[in-house]
């Protein structure tokens, strides 16, 4: 896609060493670095050409068991109607990327949930608390090495194997 | 009197009551009647959907994606089968694609018709729900008529449909298409101009197009505030290119633009579009030709991923699909429409009495089971 | 004229009975099991937070104020309303005078905007909610 | 307990009594609005103009202080389980629970995977009378309520130890 392309370019432009080239062709999307992500965001929200106003949604992604984590951000401009995907990997170890909650409004609340099912931190988000899960849930449920709770408040979790199969 | 000061009262609109449409808990602070600050608390239908995706393979994820946003199951799976079509690039017969269109148009008609009606409760109007149910009741003998069920379908399949329409589907629904477009003025009689509904939801909760567009609300809730943006005009996808329909848009009839009563008139409007759809899709649609003619034998996308979105009644409800390679998803995202329009409630509805707040609510028509997913 | 009083005590007698009743026969057939969580207050099924026994707006008790007010200058009038026609117009000019001291205090508390029950503090307000609208912070 | 409850011996007219009591309290049993997920919109389809549910005496009341039966449609998630048991506690006596639907029943098609669903609401809660199905039928959902109403008609409040 011709705009995909003028994205990056844009990018590369006003960040160097930002964008990443990445060897999978098929889908239109930008590989970036996570250290100037805030500063990145800002650009393609006010730029005049770009005006990405609308933050579709927030991807958070677990590629395998020892592989790390990925965030996938999809924009969208009502105003010249097109739109990208941006991703950016995190290491497993410390999770965490710069929260984009003041440039996008929406974004607060698809940040919290990224955070309640992988634990990736947002930094600089100003309400990061569990989005579905209640308080005192302890574990990431949607990362792959993810074991169900046995007792959560004296309720059994697993289903009950007697008789039930 | 300034200095007499008075606290603050926190009240919960807590997981059962009436008017949340579901389980949703509002914590709410409130000064005498008007509202200081309320925080929407969900997760309490939290069903662990994106978990059950990652360990099902893709045509045993198709009832689950049914019963996210329960109302509206025919253009949840529809949106899914769409993306995972498109990621195998399967080219679907275009009888199955004349049927899906019908299908997901008849069950925005009966999504839209719960959301007028259960709005009219909030408002406090009985006897339009009565109204509307009873036309919602006969869209979902159209659909028990195809595939039995009447609000869990499972009858998008990938790669075609699971049954073919029956023989008097035809019939059946010309004649309620004829009743059902005399019945939305019957409607608009009882409860659009009726004064009291107006007094109640013009001119309250409105929500301005930048802050609609920031915080990511779609659908009828965007469109109510004047931004003209539909994914089946703007992005069509399947055939709704050969359709011609126009996108009814809030334009402030009775009061501001973008306020519930806008919300509210946009889908009573849609409801006609959707009608012209079927009408236009029932002559159009080939006569002949097997449904399951393009069934995949093994569901094996190649490896990749896609974000694929499609217009649900409730707005931009996109499906972000990772394949491996293998017969399982590696991780399926359900971008929910009634999530980010729930996330924009805390912006608009501060400053309005608790009455209004709920009517607010009413008008964005959130489902509890799309936004906890 | 004793007679009359006798049907008000019959009228008494009956509506005791009848309440009494009512509220026994529940209390009597109803099964009692109270318990802790049953008799905790009733807020959506989440524990209360906070109590209800807050510092409430003073325009509440203003308002409150004004109603008793007109309310006991509709008590006047009731008896007065009775035997009007033969007290003649003397009396008629005194009750107007009355009237108009307390309608005067009416425009005085319209005037001074207490009768505005509510104050919204609407942020995005338009059309008739446009002056409420807070200053854009 | 009460004051006249299993008190009397098992005569002639405390039986008559009893049925009179138990006819008066199933043909009024009022059903607490306790909607969760699909199943309630198939418990509004119930209770809206074509399967009525107010002409077998059922009206829908939102406070559980009101209600005499709890009809527990959808499922119940480990967030929500705390506030049906708090819900449960404060309805008032003589109190029945019906699980309406497999997810209600026994965690349905959630019961795999489901890390937050709780596996079915007896867990928590006694429950009177189960309705299978996902969402069951209008249909099926009248019989369960009728099947409940049965069960009260056969209840002695007032003889003991029945």
């Amino acid at each position: 896609m011709i705009i995909n392309q003028k994205v990056s370019d844009l990018i590369e432009l006003n960040f160097t060493g930002v964008v990443i080239v990445s060897e999978e062709p098929q889908n239109e999307f930008i590989q970036i670095q996570s250290e100037k992500w805030l500063d990145v965001a800002k650009y393609i929200k006010t730029d005049s050409e770009l005006k990405f106003d609308s933050c579709q949604c927030i991807t958070g992604v677990d590629l395998g068991e020892d592989k790390d984590f990925e965030v996938r951000y999809n924009f969208h401009s009502m105003k010249l109607k097109h739109k990208i995907e941006i991703r950016i990997a995190i290491e497993r170890k410390k999770p965490s990327v710069s929260s984009i909650e003041q440039v996008w409004r929406g974004a607060d609340w698809l940040e919290r949930e990224v955070y309640d099912m992988y634990g990736i931190r947002f930094k600089g988000h100003r309400d990061l608390r569990r989005m579905l899960l209640p308080e005192d849930w302890k574990g990431w449920p949607l990362r792959k090495d993810y074991k169900t709770p046995n007792i959560y408040n004296g309720m059994k979790v697993p289903k009950v194997r007697k008789g039930w199969d | 009197m300034g200095l007499i000061h008075a606290e603050e009262m926190t009240l919960n609109i807590g997981p059962q009551h009436p008017s949340t449409h579901g389980v949703l808990r509002l914590k709410v602070k409130t000064d005498g009647e008007i509202i200081s600050e309320i925080t929407p608390v969900i997760g309490y239908l939290h069903r662990c959907f994106e978990k059950h995706c990652e360990n099902l393979s893709y045509e045993q994820v198709i009832p689950f994606t049914d019963r996210c946003d329960y109302i509206a199951a025919m253009n949840n799976s529809f949106g899914y089968v769409l993306a995972v079509e498109k990621l195998m690039e399967i080219q679907v017969p275009e009888r199955v694609e004349y049927i899906r269109v019908i299908m997901a148009e008849y069950n925005r008609i009966a999504s839209h018709l719960l959301a007028l009606g259960t709005f009219g409760l909030d408002v406090g109007a009985y006897t339009p729900f009565l109204y509307m149910f009873r036309d919602r009741e006969r869209i979902l003998d159209l659909f028990e008529l195809t595939c039995g069920a009447r609000l869990l379908y499972n009858y998008m399949w990938i790669g075609g449909v699971s049954h073919d329409l029956p023989v008097g589907f035809m019939e059946a629904s010309y004649r309620f298409l004829d009743e059902f477009e005399k019945n939305i003025t019957e409607y608009h009689n009882i409860l659009s101009y009726n004064k009291i509904f107006i007094e109640r939801s013009a001119d309250v909760g409105t929500m301005p197009k930048e802050v609609a567009i920031d915080y990511g609300v779609t659908g009828p809730n965007l469109r109510g505030s004047g931004v003209k943006w539909d994914l089946r005009k703007d992005e069509p996808y399947s055939i709704y290119d050969k359709f011609i329909f126009n996108v009814p848009v809030g334009k402030g009839l009775m009061g501001s633009v973008g306020d519930c009563w806008d919300r509210y008139w946009v889908r009573a409007e849609e409801m006609k579009e959707s009608v012209n759809i079927i009408r236009q899709a029932l002559d159009k649609m080939p006569r002949k030709g097997d449904v399951h003619e393009a069934l995949p034998k093994k569901v094996r996308p190649l490896k990749g991923s896609i974000y694929y979105r499609t217009e649900s009644p409730r707005g931009d409800l996109g499906y972000y699909i990772i394949s491996d390679g293998s017969s399982t998803p590696l991780r399926v995202k359900m971008r929910s429409p009634a999530f980010t329009a729930l996330s924009a409630l805390s912006e608009i509805a501060t400053g309005w009495m608790l009455s209004d707040v709920l009517v607010i609510l009413g008008s964005l028509d959130i489902v509890l089971g799309e936004i906890d997913r | 004229m004793y007679r009359d009083f006798g049907t008000i005590f019959l009228f008494i007698i009956i509506g005791a009975v009848l309440l009494i009743a009512a509220l026994l026969l529940a209390k009597i057939l109803s099964p009692a099991r109270p318990s802790k969580n049953k008799l905790s207050t009733y807020e959506c099924g989440e524990e209360v937070e906070g109590s209800s026994w807050v510092q409430f707006n003073i325009r509440y008790y203003v308002i409150a104020l004004i109603f008793i007010i007109f309310d006991v200058e509709v008590l006047f009038l009731f008896p007065w309303a009775v035997v009007y026609k033969d007290l003649g117009w003397l009396a008629f000019i005194e009750m107007t005078i009355f009237l108009l001291i307390l309608i005067v205090g009416l425009i005085y508390v319209w005037k001074k905007g207490d009768l505005d029950w509510v104050k919204y503090k609407v942020k995005y307000g338009q059309g008739r909610y446009q002056k409420l609208t807070k200053e854009k912070a | 307990m009460g004051f006249l409850e299993n008190r009397f011996e098992d005569n002639i007219i405390t039986a008559k009594v009893d049925q009179l009591l138990s006819w008066a309290r199933s043909t009024s049993a009022w059903y607490f609005q306790f909607g969760l997920a699909c199943c309630a919109i198939e418990m509004m389809a119930t209770a809206a103009s074509r399967h009525d549910l107010e002409r077998i005496g059922m009206m829908p009341r939102s406070s559980p202080r009101q209600a005499d039966v709890m009809i527990v449609a959808g499922t119940v998630t480990l967030k929500m389980a705390s506030r049906v048991k708090l819900l449960y506690d404060q309805m008032a006596d003589p109190k029945y629970v019906i699980s309406m639907g497999s997810c209600a029943n026994s965690g349905g098609p959630y019961s795999r995977q489901g890390y937050h669903v709780l596996k079915g609401v007896d867990q928590i809660i006694p429950v009177d009378v189960y309705i299978p199905g996902c969402p069951p039928r209008p249909e099926s959902l009248i019989e369960g309520l009728l099947k409940l109403q049965e069960k009260i008609r056969h209840e002695r409040p007032l003889t003991k130890n029945k």
